[in-house]
């Protein structure tokens, strides 16, 4: 088990590693590029573009750059720097620390929607296959993998916001709108509620569709047919037995679902204005705001590789026969 | 014994199993075909995709008739006088004009193009380096799958999303680099697949009987091999299209897609949201028509999954869904 | 080339456009009040014709009803409240004075700074637009030769420092010589001051060249020498600071009104510029005291400064609350809502969205929507790279560009911006209400909607039957990808076809369009473009601040003359009008250099635009302040 | 060891044929920590026209040694001429040539044939690789070869499913057929197919052999079959081989002590006999290949070992008694009529053999 988890975070490590290096070389180290030129904003002249060039080592051999761009990636307080953002001169660490409260909520809310209507409509679908509920499960499955979640949520705030607003039904909160949790709980779950549901809706296809699969492949082993030959109710049987075995699939998915929203969902942020890593990384893309930019991207990562490896550890701890292969 | 006697046993032997004329002559192919027709789904999935292909073809049609081409601004006659799009059917526009004037519909038409020739060409590309990579690596195994299933394990825990922004935002955004990017991250799903499947086909006899009869490696690869492979990559590939189109229309309503001015679907329902939703069929029309291709390409992929074969839906439940959150 | 050239006469000047408030809003409504007026009170040279309409020396409040409508103002100011202000977007360099280039920032500057002159609030264009004194007891003396300026501060002006202390002279000293710190946001702020003040090029050479980011110690030491040695600059006593330039120069006074020239205490040579968390220190009516950097910023009255020490400003409300973060392309109808919903009393930088033009033109929304001008500004225009190599180098034969003129429809780019109430074409580099101002058309339309067939011919008889095509580079937001894709479909019906390549907003100026020599304009990475121009100041004397910025061939790179144009007789206009002594006499060499430019075709201008401003119904006493195109924060009061 | 002077007539000689898989560990960089040995320093020949049948339990390495012959892997020792050529140490491209001259028929009529390929190209394959036939000239040769194992031509264009388990391995034989071999290795070609289909398939393959002069090694665990088709036979231990002699000689002395276990074991056709022959009954399981035991590698289980047995490797050699070519590995053989009692010696191995085992 250690040696496969070693292996995992050499792995994971690796990837981070592969994913720094190709931001590296697209926005520092590709042929034509200028940061200085980039930083330099308005009004270049060959004065700030050498200044800029020697306080932050444009000029230096690239494989130096590359290593001091390495160093400070080390996470170790006080080496750890993702830089300066150009717009406004925030570390780019606090405008991350500012973000991530976003994420969370966002992930955290969601995550528990698309889970119970995932799993339910996924169970709902196995325990009667090729029945009206199978069908309709069908139905929400192939809608959910269909719909790209911009129309989704374009759609909720369309409809739920837009034209109950104007029609004086103001029962859902205009698009921008966050509380924190620590400030006010109902609040904050009211002002993410679209969100969540945007979220969870799309995601939640692929869990029912898992599940089904999943525990239909596990209501037809030995062991299943032996509980239910034992006399045991078929409730017992599905929620008991059988539900529980066919949950490593879906804990492998959970974990990189919830790893990608916590990287920022780009999309759902973007069209419903919550400031979270998502649209900061948009926006800072739309101005070239490099570090911010950067910063994301490796959190991102970050937070995918990390579940990745968390996923493995407990697949491996769910399903011995993993570590094997 | 002699020949003559070899013949008669030879005379013989198709009554060692009767049942076997019953299916005499039919392909596999034909097989999922008449599976296929029976299918009612699958028939309408594929004459909705027909229609949208015709749409897509018959799109300067469309424009020579309505006389508005899809670029061609009517800020003078195609908006009210505060410059606002017009509604379905006012002055010859018959879903509505756009923020600069321009004829809805020619541009839902032409954006079918874009969506198709994104949707298929990606996936062509993808499913094209996708077996490549995985036959070789699922092949010859060794130091050099260990090299290239590691890369496509770093492809798939990239947050995708995010990083097609990044190089988009990079690069500048072009239909070509648009294809690429998505079938840059959209290759390792197959190859990973591909892999896999070459891994246990790789130790059936039929490769040592090839390998036995002098057969090279790449024969053995393409000829031998990739048929077994067929069934679940033109599943993969099938669903991989509408992926696809819901990536590219992802790209585009970021603003990171399809240039302007040439209408893609995405880029219509970013133009929609900087006019507000008082303009709905702005928005209504484009969404309508994405999903109702990405739609009958699932439910499409879905039915040829079935005619295939009903066991291999394991695997694309498992299927990493490609969709940004 | 050096440094001292490039910073000559403003060069890197940004155009505040890139991130002023750019609306796509009709109010049509408004299109028939307007008329009628044709007063020529203001500008000495500003023509006024029946289609004029948009001359701010046509409107006044008496004839223009809807000024004084949305103004607010009867009743007795009311003590007290939170003025809350939203939008989608921070400050650019911290608050900070001397760097801060962008029109919401200079509306706000205004209740933490004071200048040596500013500009008096007034729904009176033309009063708004004229200087009176602020931090100075009086107007400058001036010497014969207009040479020498010289300013008594008042007594009673005071920093919010710990213990509170007077400002001295030697404040504002400091603060226009950190202008030229490197640290700070590297805008074209100090050539305003290098063109006109003796000595301080050399000073802003060498300290441009310093890289002083290393330590605040090396920063103090090279202002304090500044202040020693920059012979431009002399502060006798506290109370006294004399100015002496190199020519004379009619609009010295305006130069000084801008927030960079704003005293900066001594505090600020401890710490490194833009840093989030550094104080920045109030000598106005208010003071920042809560900068959450891309969320908020929340100023609080300022108990050092005293009514009776400001002529300017008031300060009526308890608290001014700026929301920086709503976010998302709906950001615009939000605040909109809020305002209408009154939870929202201002703008910070979002315009009246199209979705709720509807709303607005009922009559219960009106009196609380202005519109209001915005002189010589001209945004967005065609720039043409006359050094591109493309197409056999067509750009730079003047037949082209002249027949090029006639391709574009104003009335459906102006559309774009919400149609003809707030947009009205413009025809020449000068706008109306600019120093300068006569309106001319060389290349008249039908409607100023183009003229295709003309421009064919006009394009063959150049040489060029089978069109050309051409690289437009145009910013990835806002309004700028409309522009380009209604350019292109006129262009394309002149023959003339245009490939785009869509550039981050955040580096149009510079990566984009931006270049340090006319090689890289003769690399022909673009053919033309399509930014934007806002004069950092408005009035009679800002002749400097609009076309030499522009058009001025004789600028070294960079600078805003994005194009590469170069006429030496512009240049010789321009030089003249700079260092004219009458204001008559300069307005009449604006004029000239402008029609040289028109002939030339160096440039395709659109349209002149209103700016329209919302406000809630609490907002009283709403005046619109020209130079921050907003209302005026220090103004207004609130009933509950 | 073989006899040099017998050559002439040999078309397959291996001398120290070695075979070890190795295994490797580790969590990055993967390095070798044993090796499973398949085929351990094995030689024999097989001589033009004969048939070799090649017996042993499940595991033992024949299927290995079938392959060593037909070179799909490269070697690890040993040196393998085929029709005077030397294969030992020919890489894949360089092997190609001599593919045409040798060719196997394997045990799986499902696994060896691709499914998703159609009859006429299964069969034509040798012929396209070999760039021997295209066209309608393979298609006539193909529906030629499929006639003379007795399936019908026009189902050129069939699928392997199609077929049923017999025909499939006919199919597997016309491939085969196709290059004209001289040596065809079948690797237990019926033990898969039905006792009836088995008969028929070994009477096609001996038929053939009349035919077109082929050589056969046939591989087999069914001893019964290897007495009826082979010349020789040579019996397979845990990667050695440890008696090889004429069918005859061998079935009626077997010398070694596994031999006589092995033969003990099968189902003979005579009742008589098999009232009067001693079961020998092995105890313990196969010694691991990995880690196989030392000196005579049957010792752990040879009702007759010596301690000699565990310590020194027995040669393969001719007993005084026997006739030339009847060779066996052991230091104890069994002499003609003696009968191993296995009682005791099944404790006392079974104990050893669990010694044995335990390192691994």
């Amino acid at each position: 088990m250690t040696r496969f988890l070693i292996r995992r975070i050499v792995l994971g490590i690796v990837t981070l590693w592969v994913i720094i290096t190709l931001v590296f070389i697209l926005y520092y180290a590709r042929p034509g590029v200028d940061p200085a030129r980039e930083l330099a904003g308005r009004a270049v002249t060959p004065q700030l573009l050498a200044n800029l060039n020697k306080e932050y080592g444009f000029n230096l051999p690239v494989i130096v750059q590359y290593w001091n761009y390495l160093k400070r990636l080390v996470p170790w307080p006080g080496v750890f720097n993702l830089g300066i953002s150009n717009n406004n001169r925030l570390p780019v660490t606090t405008i991350i620390a500012q973000a991530v409260p976003i994420d969370i909520s966002l992930a955290v809310g969601s995550a528990v929607i698309w889970m119970i209507l995932g799993i339910s409509v996924g169970v709902l679908a196995a325990r009667r296959p090729r029945s009206l509920w199978d069908r309709g499960a069908t139905v929400f499955v192939l809608t959910g993998v269909s719909m790209p979640t911009f129309i989704l949520g374009l759609l909720l705030l369309y409809v739920l916001y837009y034209l109950l607003t104007i029609h004086g039904i103001a029962i859902f909160p205009k698009p921008g709108s966050w509380t924190p949790f620590t400030q006010n709980p109902l609040e904050w779950a009211h002002d993410l509620i679209l969100p969540w549901i945007t979220l969870a809706l799309i995601t939640a296809a692929t869990y029912s569709r898992l599940t089904r699969s999943s525990l239909l492949e596990t209501l037809g082993e030995d062991y299943i047919r032996t509980a239910r030959a034992k006399g045991l109710s078929e409730r017992r049987v599905v929620y008991r037995h059988a539900l529980r075995s066919s949950l490593t699939p879906i804990v492998t998915q959970f974990g990189i679902d919830l790893a990608t929203v916590l990287g920022g969902a780009i999309i759902t942020e973007s069209i419903f204005g919550l400031p979270g890593l998502g649209l900061a990384v948009v926006q800072a893309i739309q101005v070239q705001n490099l570090p911010v930019v950067i910063g994301i991207v490796l959190v991102a990562s970050f937070f995918v590789v990390a579940a990745n490896i968390v996923v493995d550890a407990l697949y491996a701890v769910l399903d011995p026969r993993v570590r094997v292969s | 014994m002699s020949l003559s006697t070899v013949e008669a046993k030879a005379s013989e032997v198709p009554a060692e199993d009767p049942a076997v004329k019953g299916i005499q002559g039919r392909t596999p192919l034909q097989l999922v075909v008449a599976r296929l027709r029976t299918d009612r789904v699958a028939i309408i999935s594929i004459v909705v995709i027909v229609l949208i292909v015709a749409l897509a073809i018959g799109a300067p049609l469309i424009a020579a008739i309505t006389g508005h081409g899809p670029t061609d601004t009517n800020v003078d006659t195609g908006t009210d006088a505060n410059g606002q799009p017009l509604p379905p059917g006012s002055a010859g526009y018959l879903l509505g004009t756009d923020n600069l004037g321009r004829d809805i519909l020619v541009r839902i038409a032409f954006g079918a193009r874009v969506s198709l020739l994104v949707g298929v060409l990606a996936t062509a590309i993808a499913t094209i380096v996708g077996v490549v990579v995985g036959l070789f690596a699922g092949y010859y195994g060794g130091w050099l799958d260990s090299i290239l299933a590691r890369i496509m394990d770093v492809v798939l825990s990239f947050p995708y999303v995010l990083f097609a922004i990044v190089l988009v935002s990079v690069f500048g955004s072009s239909l070509e680099l648009t294809i690429l990017v998505i079938a840059f991250f959209s290759f390792a799903a197959i190859g990973r697949i591909v892999r896999g499947q070459a891994l246990s086909q790789r130790e059936k006899e039929y490769v040592e009987a090839a390998h036995s009869l002098g057969a090279g490696n790449l024969r053995i690869m393409f000829v031998d091999i990739l048929p077994n492979l067929v069934a679940p990559v033109i599943v993969l590939a099938t669903l991989l299209i509408p992926t696809a189109i819901i990536f590219e229309a992802t790209l585009s309503f970021l603003g990171l897609g399809i240039a302007l001015p040439t209408p893609s679907w995405g880029n219509m329902l970013s133009d929609a949201e900087g006019v507000g939703f008082q303009a709905w069929w702005f928005y209504i029309f484009p969404m309508m028509f994405l999903l109702l291709t990405t739609l009958a390409f699932n439910l499409l992929g879905d039915a040829v999954r079935d005619a295939l074969d009903p066991r291999t839906e394991r695997i694309f439940a498992g299927r990493r869904k490609k969709k940004p959150a | 080339m050096t440094v001292g050239n490039v910073l000559a006469r403003g060069a890197g000047k940004s155009p505040r456009g890139l991130t002023k408030r750019m609306g796509v809003v009709g109010i049509a409504a408004l299109a028939a009040v307007a008329c009628g007026s044709a007063s020529t009170t203001g500008s000495p040279t500003a023509s006024s014709t029946s289609s004029d309409l948009f001359n701010p020396a046509n409107f006044s409040t008496s004839t223009v009803s809807w000024l004084g409508a949305n103004q607010n103002a009867s009743g007795t100011p009311v003590m007290g409240g939170t003025l809350k202000v939203e939008g989608s977007t921070d400050l650019s360099a911290a608050a900070d004075p001397q760097a801060e280039y962008e029109t919401i920032a200079f509306g706000l500057e205004r209740t933490y700074t004071r200048q040596l002159v500013s500009y008096p609030a007034s729904s009176n264009f033309n009063k708004a637009v004229s200087l009176a004194p602020d931090a100075a007891t009086a107007m400058p003396t001036v010497s014969s030769d207009g040479l020498t300026y010289t300013f008594t501060l008042r007594s009673d002006l005071m920093w919010n420092t710990p213990t509170p202390r007077p400002v001295t002279s030697q404040d504002f000293a400091r603060g226009i010589l950190r202008n030229c710190d490197p640290t700070l946001a590297p805008n074209g702020n100090p050539g305003y001051y290098v063109s006109t003040i003796q000595g301080f090029k050399a000073f802003c050479t060498a300290f441009e060249n310093s890289n002083p980011a290393e330590s605040p110690a090396a920063r103090a030491t090279i202002i304090n020498n500044g202040m020693a040695s920059v012979a431009g600059i002399k502060t006798p006593d506290a109370s006294t600071i004399v100015f002496t330039l190199t020519q004379p120069a009619t609009d010295f006074d305006s130069i000084l009104a801008l927030p960079f020239a704003s005293a900066a205490p001594v505090e600020y040579m401890k710490y490194t510029p833009l840093t989030p968390g550094n104080t920045i220190y109030s000598d106005g009516p208010y003071a920042i005291t809560t900068y959450n950097v891309g969320h908020e910023i929340i100023l609080t009255r300022n108990a050092a400064w005293t009514q009776s020490s400001d002529t300017i400003r008031h300060q009526y409300v308890n608290e001014i609350d700026v929301k920086l973060d709503l976010a998302g392309s709906a950001a615009a109808t939000e605040v909109q809502q809020d305002m209408q919903a009154g939870t929202a009393d201002l703008s910070w930088n979002t315009d009246v969205p199209p979705a709720d033009v509807q709303g607005l033109e009922t009559p219960t929304w009106n009196p609380q929507l202005g519109t209001f001008p915005a002189p010589g500004t001209t945004n967005p225009y065609l720039v043409f790279n006359v050094l591109s190599p493309n197409n056999t180098g067509a750009l730079g034969n003047v037949k082209v560009r002249q027949a090029l003129e006639y391709a574009v429809d104003k009335v459906a780019l102006g559309k774009i911006y919400g149609g003809a109430t707030l947009n009205q074409p413009l025809n020449q580099v000068i706008g109306p209400g600019a120093e300068g101002y006569v309106q001319f058309n060389d290349y008249p339309s039908t409607n100023s909607q183009g003229n295709p067939a003309k421009c064919k011919s006009l394009l063959a008889a150049a040489g060029y039957p089978n069109g050309i095509t051409l690289k437009d580079y145009y910013r990835n937001s806002g309004n700028h990808p409309a522009v380009f894709q209604e350019i292109q479909s006129d262009f394309q019906k002149c023959g003339v076809t245009v490939v785009g390549t869509p550039i981050a907003t955040g580096y149009y100026g510079s990566s984009g369009i931006g270049v340090t020599s006319p090689s890289g304009l003769r690399a022909g990475k673009w053919d033309i473009t399509e930014p934007g121009w806002i004069p950092d100041w408005f009035g009679p004397t800002n002749g400097r601040a609009t076309l030499p910025d522009i058009l001025d061939g004789a600028l070294s790179y960079p600078g805003s003359d994005w194009g590469g144009f170069d006429d030496p007789a512009v240049d010789t206009l321009v030089n003249q009008a700079e260092s004219a002594t009458s204001i008559s006499t300069a307005a009449s060499l604006w004029h000239q250099a402008d029609q040289l430019i028109m002939k030339d075709a160096a440039f395709i201008p659109f349209q002149t635009q209103l700016t329209p401003l919302f406000r809630s119904t609490h907002v009283h006493n709403a005046i619109f302040q020209p130079f921050s195109e907003g209302y005026d924060y220090t103004q207004i009061w609130l009933s509950s | 060891m073989p006899d040099p002077s017998e050559d002439g007539d040999v078309l397959v000689r291996a001398e120290g044929i070695v075979k070890h898989f190795p295994i490797k560990e580790g969590i990055f960089f993967k390095h070798q920590v044993g090796s499973v040995q398949a085929v351990d320093n094995v030689s024999f020949e097989v001589r033009r026209g004969e048939t070799l049948g090649l017996v042993g339990e499940t595991g033992c390495g024949k299927s290995t040694l079938a392959r060593c012959i037909m070179r799909l892997f490269p070697l690890t020792a040993g040196r393998l001429t085929f029709d005077g050529a030397d294969l030992s140490t020919l890489s894949r491209s360089q092997m190609r040539p001599y593919r045409r001259g040798m060719q196997m028929i394997f045990q799986d009529p499902y696994g060896s044939l691709n499914s998703r390929r159609r009859v006429g190209s299964i069969i034509g394959d040798p012929l396209a690789i070999h760039k021997l036939a295209s066209g309608v000239e393979r298609r006539k040769r193909v529906q030629g070869l499929m006639e003379v194992v007795g399936l019908n031509p026009e189902h050129y264009n069939r699928f392997p499913a199609e077929f049923s388990g017999g025909q499939r391995q006919r199919i597997g034989v016309a491939r085969a057929l196709a290059l004209h071999p001289k040596l065809i290795v079948a690797d237990e070609p019926v033990s898969a197919l039905d006792v009836s289909i088995q008969a028929q398939i070994i009477n096609l393959l001996e038929d053939l052999q009349g035919e077109f002069g082929l050589t056969y090694v046939f591989i087999a665990h069914d001893l019964a079959v290897v007495q009826h088709v082979s010349d020789r036979v040579a019996v397979m231990y845990l990667g050695k081989i440890v008696e090889v002699a004429d069918v005859k000689d061998l079935y009626a002395t077997p010398r070694h002590p596994y031999t006589n276990a092995l033969l003990s074991a099968s189902v003979v056709a005579d009742p008589d006999q098999a009232r009067t022959r001693d079961r020998i009954i092995l105890s313990g399981d196969v010694p691991s290949p990995i880690n196989p035991p030392s000196g005579c590698r049957f010792h752990t289980r040879c009702p007759k070992a010596q301690p000699i047995c565990s310590t020194e490797e027995p040669l393969l050699k001719r007993g005084a008694q026997d006739p030339s070519g009847h060779l066996a590995a052991c230091h104890f053989p069994v002499a003609d009529g003696e009968k191993l009692a296995s009682e005791k010696a099944t404790i006392l191995h079974t104990v050893e053999g669990f010694l044995a085992e335990a390192p691994t």
